[in-house]
């Protein structure tokens, strides 16, 4: 095992990020991500990559893709407010098909909020905050460790798949600080040849990246065919899971992110209060592994979703149990964050609820 | 003996372009200069959202097209990863100087080393002829059906003013495409802007008066006329600013 | 021989080449085009002085100009840049 | 609630090294293989206000980062102790920079160790390693970390900077440790 | 009944928010929605109104912003692309509790994708492709007069609840003409007085109209916590749902807007087959009409949900429906129109398939 | 007797300023030319997101706050409608200068009759430090480690300059409040910039150098000093246009 | 498929005047209280190519305002036949400008109907009106609607704008109806 | 009696006040006020002018200044337009 640096969420994503071979990053500074341009204003120069401070969120995304498109593996970074105004560049770069990294450190909305964490980004980020039926592979990592992991792979995935990741962190993800191994960049996957990459054209018929299809009239439907079935290909491959103590247990608690793991304290302060608790906790939200918790809800008695936000990563939760097992609620926005005893609460209040209901069955 | 005929940088494509439209010309310009600069296996064009953003069929070269208003930002991201490549970007006044205004001032304050061709025909062309930000003072169009101006639309932008007070920037020059000398001139700006490039002098940016007999409901001969008369004296001809 | 020679099915009919041809030797036809529009026609090639200003004026490339007598530079076969 | 983790606060004014004091424990605490997760608090309710910091440092695994109710707190000045002594968990700790604060906790439950650390540093020659005689007088009087972890944390810190600040902050922090003393809960004597 | 002029689908948008006050529009051009600001920029000097061709779409939903706080009826339109940029404004709107008018008439993605009708932005509108835990009430109007009629009840909903509303259309129905009463505007609602308009405090103490909340620290959980009342509010009192031919529906088909038209035509030609086919088609998108879809799934054997896109809608369906009835999909994006013809294809094979499946399992 | 003391325009909250930031001032004086020239109950403010978002909190009046770089855009929005009542905008560079650029420069071009207080500080402020578009040549911040200008990010922005090639504006002056009689200097615009709205004659804007210690990590007579000397020399203080 | 309602594309090039003729005919329908619904082609589909529009009639509710497969089309040029004549229905109509297309439709199972339109419209002594004559020979050989209702569209349109254009659109819708006649489909004979 | 006051409470320490007083009679306190900021103090209140200097650079408004037999103009009770 490697030694253990202290560093920041957001700076533990950066150096996996150069770790990994990204060599352009645009941003724009917005609390709590402004570890990220910092970092790779200093780090970028270090490793002869190129930094960018854009003028806006909607030039960085847009650097970014034409940093895509010139082959190089590319970033930007923001907060909620700004992921906002990248929206119609993500619908376009997923349309492209182009990877890249983008990452949210989620703060507390609607509007300019508060600089708090928060998960309210959710549906944004999984159904898609722009236009179109396109999907992005969207990572919840819930330790700091597997934000470096994660952010490398992310640039594995995204150039196998040629299509945006985003990284779902949150403020306080982005803000604390842990020791974390720094691994070197392995592949985890066989990388295809770029072969769209925009290069000029030497000694090759030239090439087009673009999002526009008016040629045949059908043409953007196929192009949205194929797209769907890329998103089914990386549906059936990429879907990422834990489970904790699940086999057993008759209340599992559904949480992604830095809500999951404060949950999983939650399932040991139940087990060792007796109670049967468990813990399934999705890595990627989309793809959501919808299997894994239809598996669940077999053998669960009743599910706890826990989110910081008001009920979105709960209806993909319902939509992959399709009724075949209760789902209860706990949840607010805003910059609310779950603690241990509160989670705990909670589910000793849904047992008490069951077996009242039990009573009231005999 | 010297053939004046198509360059091979452009494809063998029909345009979509309007009769007279005035795209068709300035794009003959990039293409013959690209051809004559001899670095056509190395340019990356990137089209706008406007009438020429099917350009990529045009243009016999690597090409892209992008989100409208932000050709100078992707520019930027494709010119800082291959700073030995030729990037330019082609975009019209809606997209230049509305939607985009801080893509284009931004990347010219930052002098990127990129050549932007700006197409200035004082309309939205290709939405069907809303007021642009370069519609002149009391001409109609679909959103100013009384003239620009009568209800608080504000003057026509000069975009080659507005930029030169920007000490990133390496050239500036406003030509038109409606005369024969003129097109001469545009070339040999265009071909200055792909030059400077070449030479590694920074940010140069082309603004080409063009005609667009469809949503200004003119004739050709209107056309030109417009762009001789109304449009030259509005915006008028010349380098603003050429740090040599 | 003709010093100008159209492209019948490029052309969109704009009259431009018509309008700036010094020598005012160009009209529209009566037919047309394919794509339904009328294109010019030389009415007395020989006048034609290989001037190019139709070339140059036309949006559709549609023109093809041959100035006899006038030596092609190497690479430059085609240029509007008077050198 | 049964925790195998020690929470702790550290709140001050902006400029008085906050920061620095939950990074030199959080270091400590890697130094010696323990689990640790350290958080700032950080963008606009900083500006002209109080600066806090958050160390959580356990043998286990570390579930929540989020410090609602530490168990220690180490207080730098009088508006930090106002609004954080309530939210410190039962039979917890209370460390004071007395330079800086008039009164005395108002809980009984509470262990208090007291410094005058602003005063201490201008002894030590720098008003600005006030933070780290703090950080002294809490190793002291503790059993969190060893005072060598501490020590080795201050050297990875500064040895790359300046060799001139490792010296001064080991001597901040030992005189933090010698010229402090702790109270025993008043309600339980 | 009043005379029956034949307008755009656009301009009946335009004309029905003139009947019903609206008396500032600020927009950016882009197909398939130029009448709006075209018709806009002649029917508002008309009217005293104020009509703003802004120089981006996010400039105009900040004048939307703006005017919505001086206390006018105003709105704002945009097709896909453009919507996506508007996104962040959308959530700081809906953060400040102000009411407007969105419409998007959508267009086929994603990226710049065409100009084809599309209903792809489904996601977008209806579960927020903004930041943070805030709703937008969406209308779906399946036919020009339902365009004219919802677009003056948008008003009143809007000020009513203090809530953007959006007006999701799609290319056809704004490029298609027909016949449409054009009816004098009456509230629908009591409209409560505006008395958070800023106008100078004369008289008053000063107002602030802000979506930052810093203080207490949980001051914006607090004002989530009662945006979420009123959105539940909003949920109990604005379900909006039209049913056709369910009654003793077996197979029944879910759509929205000129697809749920389309699909109204393919359950006459069913119904003509001897099938029996209905239609459920939701009117407000959100709140979504679940209770009438759990109700159609109770005695419905199957439901065919049909969208112009790759399955979005289809959630809500589902998660309303909860399992308890089987949910077919019939939908492609890009810019692919049904037909009555293919609809009832679809159908007829479900039937077939079900009556295999009902012998096999014999 | 005469005595210089808080106006009422400012409501009693202590605010979240660092010590020796320029925008307390700033603050001081738009809040008593407001007071002077008697418009506070017809006054609508529009806060900027950046340091300064919180003065919806300091000023006795009505006030918004607005998406980062939104507030001509949102002032726009307000005195359309309220043509009657006295619309400002107080922002940042980052906020007017970057991602604000486009509403800036369209706000100005039509003419809005609205007044806009610009706060350059040379920084980011409320980020904790990162690089403004008007950040100096060489200048160090988060973003800029190695000094502003050694990896492409052109030289500071100069918004007087720029904005005074739009016909549509009025009256731009650049003033600073890092000398007692700066500051003077500084209400007098101010005033000016306010009373031109009262007139009816459209886009005003006052350029304030400020402080910003904190971000600048330097002292505030260290602060004060880099006004003067440095800020000063790369954006010369003065009138940019009057149309008077 | 039976159905009650009529589908039909008009198509040519830009200038034309498709947009006229479906606005005609639909505005005929408004006033004879049938159900219609108008479309055309829009944005950059248009541009130096071919239009077209779409009308869709009915006495009962349109269901599909979209029309891929017409029941009628009139075309006005070349390679708006190439494109539209696969996609009629069975035993559909087909309206030919003959001035503007040399071969007649390559289907056999069409009705035709031929009308000199560009030709006629010289005679009525405007080019532009071309357009109009189509509609008159349309709605003379088809039992759409009545040539009352297309008068009267003819004068809500042109009236306010000029009483001229009333009088020589009439003219030519006159004309299209006489000089022009109608096939019966080849097929069938 | 004192013509210049200072809100102690309101002062955040920043010695913009000590920084421009031309008659250099300010100093900051050795004392701390709530807020952890030392305040100014005058230390020779006579030699004020009443200059209102330390008025106008104060970016908290904490200072007062009464200039006694300047008349007051109605309405601009504050002004730094020196007119
Ligand atoms: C975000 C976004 N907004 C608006 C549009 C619609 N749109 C397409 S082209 C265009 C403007 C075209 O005008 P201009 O840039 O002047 O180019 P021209 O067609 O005149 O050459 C607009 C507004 C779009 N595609 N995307
Ligand atoms: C869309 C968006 N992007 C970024 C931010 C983060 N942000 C807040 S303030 C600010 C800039 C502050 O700088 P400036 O405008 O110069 O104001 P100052 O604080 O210096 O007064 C930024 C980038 C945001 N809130 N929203
Ligand atoms: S609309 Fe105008 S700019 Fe566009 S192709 Fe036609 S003439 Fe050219
Ligand atoms: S080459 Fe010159 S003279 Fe000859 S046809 Fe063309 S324009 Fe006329
Ligand atoms: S200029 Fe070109 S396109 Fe125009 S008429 Fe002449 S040949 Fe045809
Ligand atoms: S960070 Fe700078 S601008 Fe912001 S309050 Fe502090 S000193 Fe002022
Ligand atoms: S009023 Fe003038 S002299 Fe008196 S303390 Fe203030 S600055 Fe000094
Ligand atoms: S200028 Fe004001 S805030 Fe600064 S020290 Fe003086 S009184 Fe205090
Ligand atoms: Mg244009
Ligand atoms: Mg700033």
């Amino acid at each position: 095992m490697g030694k253990k640096i202290l560093l920041k969420g957001n700076e533990v994503m950066c150096e996996a990020a150069v770790q990994a071979g990204c060599r352009f990053f645009a941003g724009y500074p917005i609390t709590p991500q402004n570890e990220v341009p910092e970092y790779m204003s200093k780090r970028m120069p270090q490793v002869s990559g190129v930094f960018v401070q854009a003028e806006s969120e909607i030039a960085a995304i847009n650097m970014v893709f034409g940093a895509s498109a010139s082959g190089v593996r590319c970033m930007t970074s923001s907060s909620s407010p700004g992921i906002s105004l990248k929206q119609e560049g993500i619908s376009y770069i997923a349309g492209a098909e182009l990877p890249c990294l983008i990452a949210n450190v989620q703060r507390g909305g609607p509007g300019l909020g508060n600089i708090r964490a928060s998960q309210a980004d959710y549906f944004q980020a999984v159904k898609g905050g722009g236009h179109g039926d396109y999907r992005v592979i969207v990572l919840a990592p819930a330790s700091l460790q597997e934000i470096y992991n994660l952010t490398m792979n992310a640039f594995d995935w995204a150039d196998y798949y040629r299509n945006p990741v985003m990284m779902l962190s949150d403020g306080i993800s982005g803000q604390m600080a842990e020791p974390v191994e720094i691994l070197p960049y392995k592949p985890i996957v066989d990388l295809p040849a770029k072969d769209y990459i925009l290069d000029g054209c030497k000694g090759r018929k030239p090439r087009v990246v673009k999002t526009l299809v008016l040629r045949p009239t059908d043409g953007l439907v196929t192009h949205n065919e194929h797209l769907q079935e890329k998103y089914k290909c990386i549906e059936s491959e990429l879907s990422l899971c834990e489970e904790y103590e699940t086999a057993d247990a008759e209340i599992v608690i559904a949480a992604y992110g830095i809500t999951a793991r404060i949950a999983k304290g939650a399932v040991r302060l139940a087990r060792k209060k007796g109670l049967a608790a468990g813990l399934i906790r999705p890595i990627t939200l989309w793809p959501f592994p919808s299997d894994a918790f239809a598996d669940v809800a077999e053998t669960a008695r009743q599910i706890l979703t826990v989110e910081m936000s008001h009920g979105q990563f709960i209806e993909d939760v319902k939509l992959a149990v399709n009724g075949t097992c209760p789902v209860e609620f706990l949840g607010k926005g805003g910059g609310w964050y779950p603690t241990e005893e509160i989670i705990l609460e909670k589910i000793e209040s849904m047992v008490a609820a069951s077996v009242t209901t039990a009573k009231g069955e005999l | 003996m010297l053939t004046l005929k198509r360059t091979d940088v452009l494809t063998d494509a029909c345009t979509h372009y309007c009769p007279g439209c005035g795209h068709g010309i300035a794009h003959r310009l990039v293409a013959e200069v690209i051809e004559e600069l001899g670095i056509r296996e190395k340019t990356i064009g990137i089209a706008p959202v406007g009438c020429a953003v099917l350009m990529y069929d045009y243009f016999n070269c690597d090409m892209t097209e992008c989100a409208h208003g932000r050709p100078p930002a992707m520019a930027t991201g494709i010119k800082r990863i291959q700073p030995d490549k030729i990037v330019f970007t082609y975009q019209g006044d809606g997209d230049l100087a509305a939607i985009g205004t801080a893509e284009t001032i931004h990347a010219a304050n930052r002098g990127e080393n990129i050549t932007v061709i700006f197409i200035n025909n004082a309309i939205y062309g290709m939405t069907g002829g809303q007021m642009a930000p370069t519609t002149l003072t009391g001409m109609r169009s679909t959103t100013s059906q009384d003239g620009r101006g009568e209800h608080g639309e504000g003057p026509p932008l000069k975009v080659c003013e507005l930029l030169s007070t920007l000490d990133g920037v390496c050239y500036l020059e406003r030509t038109a495409v409606s005369t024969p000398k003129d097109v001469i001139a545009t070339k040999r700006a265009i071909k200055k802007a792909f030059q400077n490039q070449i030479d590694g002098k920074g940010f140069s940016l082309v603004e080409v008066l063009s005609m667009c007999p469809t949503d200004w409901k003119l004739s050709t001969v209107q056309s030109v006329d417009f762009v001789n008369n109304e449009m030259k004296e509005a915006f008028p001809l010349g380098v603003y600013k050429d740090k040599g | 021989m003709n010093k100008v020679h159209f492209d019948k099915h490029r052309c969109k009919g704009c009259g431009m080449c018509v309008l700036f041809c010094p020598q005012k030797i160009l009209r529209m036809s009566a037919d047309l085009n394919d794509q339904g529009f009328s294109y010019p026609e030389v009415s007395d090639p020989d006048r034609c002085t290989a001037c190019g200003m139709c070339f140059r004026m036309c949006p559709d490339c549609a023109i093809q100009v041959d100035k006899e007598g006038v030596k092609t530079s190497d690479k430059k076969e085609t240029t509007d840049v008077m050198e | 609630m049964d925790r195998q983790e020690t929470r702790i606060i550290i709140a001050g004014f902006g400029g008085q090294g906050i920061v620095l004091i939950g990074n030199v424990i959080a270091r400590a605490a890697v130094i010696e293989n323990k689990n640790v997760v350290g958080m700032v608090s950080y963008g606009a309710e900083m500006r002209g206000g109080t600066a806090n910091a958050t160390v959580v440092i356990s043998d286990d695994e570390i579930f929540n980062p989020f410090v609602s109710h530490p168990d220690m707190v180490i207080i730098l000045n009088q508006p930090s102790l106002d609004r954080f002594e309530p939210q410190i968990e039962k039979d917890g700790l209370i460390l004071m920079n007395t330079s800086m604060i008039k009164r005395g906790p108002q809980r009984t439950d509470l262990k208090c160790i007291k410094v005058d650390a602003t005063q201490i540093a201008q002894e030590v020659g720098n008003l600005r390693v006030a933070n780290i005689v703090s950080v002294g007088a809490f190793i002291e009087h503790t059993n969190l970390l060893s005072m060598s972890s501490i020590e080795q944390a201050i050297e990875d810190l500064f040895s790359s900077k300046n060799p001139k600040l490792v010296e001064i902050n080991l001597k901040a922090l030992h005189s933090g440790a010698e010229q402090s003393h702790c109270l025993q809960p008043v309600g339980r004597t």
